[in-house]
């Protein structure tokens, strides 16, 4: 029956696009990291890796506040060796975060970066970061990580300060995974 | 939650306050920053467009309700298409809004400015407090909200400032451009003070940032504006603005009070001196999640009346209530109470609701805790 | 043929147009829809939709330029 | 429902009646039964949200903490959200179209009976899922009704895996239930029905149906990364894997920005039946009304951003969602002009229905100013996350999408059960819900402008006045409900039967068949000049 074909033709058709769509929704997350890329959106930085050397512009010196946080339930101090940094644009700037483990226990911890403005990310090239890769310390332990950035010669004008953050997240391997259940469980006394 | 009893005297109790601070306040407050009065001048502007086309619109409809009733003999004529009239009615509305987006573009320009600022302070949102870090004074401090839990609870009148009163405003100077960097520390928060005009998300793992300049001095009120878990209510920003002398000053001040408490957890304590400070410091930063009583929530927030922590080795109790306890509510305290709050907050858990251990813990056991674990990091030292 | 083609692409467009606007005459709706399809009025329209797209971002720059920032 | 049992006799002898018993409304695959079931099932959860809301507004009638924990109020408000939006507008709308859609367009049933039972027959699963949540340990989700990570992953309680459950199993019924439609209007169309005479309300559940085939997997999706940041260890929303939680809120407005328009565009379609039937006189415009509900659903895929101006945006960002917000709201704004072009110079009256959809109009364009003013993205910074917002949507939700859809039922009442309305009853219940609306919603513009966020359980001293008065507004609104429940079950077994025309200006094939309309209508399809 023609009629009853043309129902089966459409609704394949709709139920097509819907999974498509479904798709689309898994999609949308690389296509916002692109959207990010090209507009700095949510000041994630993404060049990385060696830079060429270029002409240091030293008529213009640009502010780069660091800053450190900890993300709940991180007991590790942690913070920049120096807060403040006056860098030229075109220089390659080297610095340290610090973070030592007050508890007793061997701790994994991920840096997470972000940078503000977030039009700024994508003038920030970082040659070397300790947040490129996770960072264990055992109990009592402490190090220095070194960060090393330079800051493009197109840096737009208008940008002044570039605030730096780094966001210490606890990744160890004995809580990853389980963190919600025993948050609800709560068959701990404290 | 409660009895029909503590109903009504709630109801009276609140009918008597609340009337003595009646407001009926029903616009935007202009503010104290240049900012905030654009701002207040586009909401005007865009209000009254809103009441002229609303006029015409519903005059135009009253109109007919009146004038075209059947009761009133009207006969329909038969006209549903005049595409001149049509196209009219849209780009009149499209050429108001043309007009409305030019002053909201500036205005938006004027936020987003990004000069250099004179005074940089970072704002971290917890649940349920908020930390401000003035960066380059070496000055941190958490702010909690003061209201006692009996106010909340409708068992005592309400104060003034019921709900928007904190332990420790962040205090700024006026005429300065100061930026405010935002992040949080678990979920996503948003500082909103409305007579700045700044509202900002503080989202975990990312900066954000705001700036004001304060024209005049005084005390603002705001609130988190993101929903962010059960006490998402309760964790007010009071803004204190006070001339730039008197904030040199205020630093100074601080600062003064910070060496005090260091030596104050040199000096040896009495358990009872313990105790009574501990209350103050448990009702604060730890009755909002484990209860007054001792009795907590559970199974979210456990029980410390007879809890085995709370009666067990001392130790672990200290590591607890310093480090936190990850993946679960209890957060780490070692940087949110100075070491003789810690001491006496967990000497009052080690004593208080039945639990009898009869021990004390001092002040300067924890400052050499905190020392000799954090001695390899002078965080905040520049 | 060739003529034609553009003719009809020319007046979808102008019926996508028109909706974006919000106005349409009864007579001009009758022949798109005697002679237009459904398909062409979607292709175009989602054409249209990024070149709103396309607009709203060159507006925006310029905006900006103006305001200089 | 006795009256519905009763098929008329006559006319399609080769059909059968429906069955007895509970059996009926198990296995039916008749479109006015599942219509009918739908409606139901939307007014439970109407009234289920309602009690929700009451309690809300109970906390919030003084200051302090009285009847419900934080947490709790929470709970209630993510819960009152979540069962109005899916369980009570939504269905509402699909039981209407389900009823009234194939009426209208000739044809003798949906094009997919079978899967429109399944559409139908999951949902109470669902909700049934969602509500039990209540009951868990740990408590209902609490993370409000736009579920932000991490606050619902990370942070969520147990229960947020059932709650996932649920949106997939309402996911799946409504994208059924829109494929239903789309294949029945498109190919079950009486000869001579073409496109063009379709009635306003068929046309925009035909565009508000591609638009649920386009974001309801949205929200599956986003869903589902949840799911798997839940409980397979990824990392779409945490940033300490890499993810970003802002990533969420991109998403989930990709999703819910439509959504709006999909619980608004069937209530534009209801009004734009019922005030041409009251002025007596044909909709002004229509084919700039059809044109216009097209395009702004295509474009509303480009404006989510602008529930999101305080996240951090750049300035490029925030200028573009503002000028593509403020555009696209004038062909949204022009169709208010269309129903006063109608209403003038026709010859007016107002029973039940058209009080409801001028009411709508009314009340609809409020809340359209009030959303302009959200648009300018500076002013939104005060207006964001406060009860300016919980304003805002609530008047363009309940006198908007809930009046239209009593306006809906009232109008097509007559035709379903072949009884006359009460009206007087039926104007006072108006009069009760516009008065109590009003008195509810009015104030909060207020409470928002002077400061207060949206989402707390207890609240600053200034903001007490006009909370009481919230409080008392939206118990008579909710009280008033109850005398809708009564004038339905009234028109039900009234026994004061009506013409098959039932409104003097009523036009359409849907007027065209008996009233009560029979258990099979156009078996033979009719043919429309």
């Amino acid at each position: 029956m023609d009629a009853a074909q043309a129902n089966r033709r459409l609704i394949l058709r709709l139920l097509m696009a819907s999974v498509l769509m479904f798709g689309f929704g898994f999609a949308l997350v690389p296509l916002y990291d692109v959207f990010c890329k090209v507009t700095g959106l949510n000041g994630r930085i993404t060049a990385t890796g060696p830079v060429d050397a270029v002409a240091v512009d030293t008529a213009r010196s640009v502010k780069v506040r660091l800053i450190a946080i900890n993300n709940e339930g991180m007991p590790w101090a942690f913070g920049p060796t120096e807060s403040l940094l006056r860098v030229n644009p075109g220089e390659m700037k080297q610095t340290a975060y610090r973070a030592s483990n007050p508890t007793t226990r061997r701790m994994v911890a991920q840096a997470i970066p972000s940078v503000s403005p977030g039009e700024a990310a994508q003038y920030l090239h970082k040659i070397n970061c300790f947040c490129f890769d996770s960072q264990a310390l055992e109990g009592g332990g402490a190090i220095d990580m070194p960060l090393m950035f330079m800051i493009d010669t197109d840096l737009p004008e208008s940008i002044h300060t570039i605030t730096l953050s780094y966001t210490l997240f606890d990744i160890s391997p004995d809580k990853t995974g389980t963190a919600e259940n025993d948050t609800q469980e709560g068959g701990s006394p404290i | 939650m409660g009895t029909i009893r503590t109903i009504i005297f709630g109801l009276s109790l609140a009918l008597s306050s609340h009337s003595a601070h009646a407001e009926w306040a029903l616009n935007l407050s202009p503010g104290v920053t240049e900012v905030s009065r654009s701002v207040y001048d586009l909401h005007m502007t865009i209000f009254w467009i809103c009441v002229a086309i609303g006029v015409v619109v519903f005059g135009v409809m009253f109109w007919s309700i009146f004038h075209h009733r059947k009761s009133r003999g009207a006969e329909a004529h038969h006209f549903h298409e005049h595409t001149l009239v049509e196209v009219a009615w849209t780009i009149v509305p499209l050429g108001i809004l043309i007009a409305m987006a030019v002053p909201a573009t500036a205005t938006l320009v004027k936020m987003y400015d990004s000069s250099e600022a004179d005074l940089d302070v970072q704002i971290t949102g917890y649940q349920w407090k908020w930390r401000y870090t003035y960066l380059d004074q070496d000055l941190d401090f958490f702010s909690n909200l003061t209201t006692p839990q009996e106010q909340i609870g409708n068992q005592q009148a309400k104060g003034e400032h019921y709900l928007l009163e904190v332990d420790r405003h962040l205090v700024l100077p006026t005429d300065t451009k100061i930026r405010l960097l935002l992040t949080a520390n678990d979920v996503i928060h948003s500082w909103w003070v409305p007579a700045l005009a700044v509202k900002k998300d503080a989202v975990p793992g990312f900066i954000n940032e705001a700036w004001t300049r304060i024209d005049e001095p005084g005390i603002y009120r705001g609130q988190c504006a993101e929903l962010c878990g059960k006490d998402h209510g309760f964790m007010p920003i009071v803004v204190e603005a006070v001339p730039p002398e008197q904030f040199q000053q205020w630093l100074a001040e601080v600062k003064a009070e910070k060496l005090a408490e260091a030596a104050a957890a040199e000096k040896s304590w009495t358990l009872d001196e313990l105790m009574t400070q501990g209350e103050q410091v448990y009702l604060r930063a730890c009755a909002a999640c484990h209860q007054p009583t001792g009795t907590g929530v559970p199974p979210a927030f456990p029980a410390l009346k007879g809890s085995p922590i709370a009666l067990g080795d001392v130790g672990t109790h200290i590591d607890i209530v310093l480090n936190g306890r990850p993946a679960t509510a209890m957060q780490a305290f070692r940087d949110q109470l100075s070491a003789s709050e810690l001491a006496a907050v967990i000497t009052y858990e080690r004593n208080a609701w039945g639990n009898s251990t009869g021990e004390a813990v001092s002040p300067s056991q924890i400052a050499e805790m905190l020392a000799g674990n954090a001695d390899t990091v002078g965080e905040g030292a520049q | 043929m060739h003529t034609d083609i553009i003719q009809r692409c020319w007046r979808t467009l102008l019926g996508v147009l028109a909706g974006f606007l919000g106005v349409r005459s009864e007579s001009a709706r009758e022949q798109d829809f005697k002679e237009g399809r459904a398909l062409h009025f979607v292709v175009i329209g989602v054409l249209m939709a990024v070149v709103f797209v396309i607009f709203v971002i060159i507006l925006v720059r310029w905006a900006l330029s103006i305001l200089g920032a | 429902m006795s009256t519905l049992d009763t098929a008329a006799p006559g006319a399609h002898e080769e059909h059968h009646g429906p069955a007895t018993g509970i059996g009926r409304w198990l296995f039916t695959t008749n479109h006015k039964d599942i219509g009918t079931l739908y409606l139901w099932f939307s007014l439970l959860m109407f009234l289920i949200g309602g009690v929700m809301a009451l309690l809300i507004r109970s906390e919030l009638f003084q200051p302090g903490l009285q009847l419900v924990e934080p947490g709790f109020f929470n709970q209630l408000t993510t819960m009152h959200g979540l069962i109005m939006v899916f369980g009570a507008v939504m269905p509402a709308f699909v039981g209407l179209a389900n009823w009234m859609v194939p009426l209208m367009i000739g044809a003798p049933d949906m094009a997919l009976p079978r899967m429109n039972n399944w559409s139908f027959w999951i949902l109470p699963f669902a909700f049934a899922i969602l509500v039990s949540t209540l009951f868990m340990d740990g408590g209902a989700p609490n993370f409000g009704w736009t579920f932000y990570a991490p606050l619902s992953t990370t942070y969520a309680p147990p229960s947020v895996t059932y709650f996932i459950f649920a949106i997939h199993i309402m996911g799946a019924s409504s994208i059924m239930g829109a494929i239903n439609i789309i294949a029945t209007i498109l190919n079950l169309r009486a000869p001579g029905m073409t496109m063009m005479k379709l009635p306003l309300f068929v046309w925009t559940w035909l565009i508000t149906a591609f638009l649920l085939i386009a974001v309801m997997p949205v929200l599956a999706g986003v869903v589902t990364m949840m799911l798997m940041d839940i409980h397979f260890g990824t990392s779409f929303f945490n940033a300490a894997g890499g993810g970003d939680p802002v990533l969420f809120q991109h998403v989930f407005w990709f999703f819910g920005h439509p959504e709006v328009y999909i619980m608004i565009l069937p209530a534009f379609g209801i009004v734009s039946q019922i005030i041409p039937t009251f002025s007596r006189k044909k909709l002004f415009g229509y084919a700039s009304m059809v044109y216009a509900t097209a395009s702004i659903a295509i474009l509303s895929f480009l404006v989510w951003a602008h529930h999101m101006f305080t996240v951090g945006l750049p300035l490029v960002g925030e200028l573009f969602f503002m000028f593509a917000t403020m555009l696209i709201a004038v062909p949204t704004g022009v169709k208010v002009f269309n129903w006063v072009a109608t209403m003038y110079r026709g010859s007016l009256t107002f029973e039940t229905p058209m009080l409801f959809a001028i009411a709508f109009v009314v009340l609809f364009t409020i809340g359209g100013f009030s959303g302009l003013m959200l648009a300018i993205a500076p002013v939104d910074f005060q207006y964001h996350d406060t009860y300016f917002v919980v304003a805002h949507f609530h008047y363009v939700l309940v006198p908007g999408a809930i009046f239209s859809i009593m306006a809906g039922v009232y109008y097509w009442l007559p035709k379903w059960t072949g009884h006359a309305l009460n009206e007087s009853m039926g104007k006072f219940h108006f009069w009760c819900s516009f008065i109590g609306v009003n008195i509810t919603f009015f104030p909060m513009h207020f409470l928002g402008l002077a400061g207060m966020p949206r989402r707390i359980p207890d609240y600053a001293l200034q903001f007490a006045d006009f909370n009481m008065v919230a409080t008392v507004g939206a118990f008579i609104f909710g009280f008033s409900q109850l005398l809708f429940v009564w004038n339905v079950i009234h028109c039900i077994r009234s026994r004061e039967t009506v013409s098959a025309q039932v409104w003097e200006g009523a036009h359409g094939l849907e007027w065209e068949v008996p009233s009560p309309a029979p258990y099979h209508t156009h078996t033979t399809p009719p043919r429309v000049e």
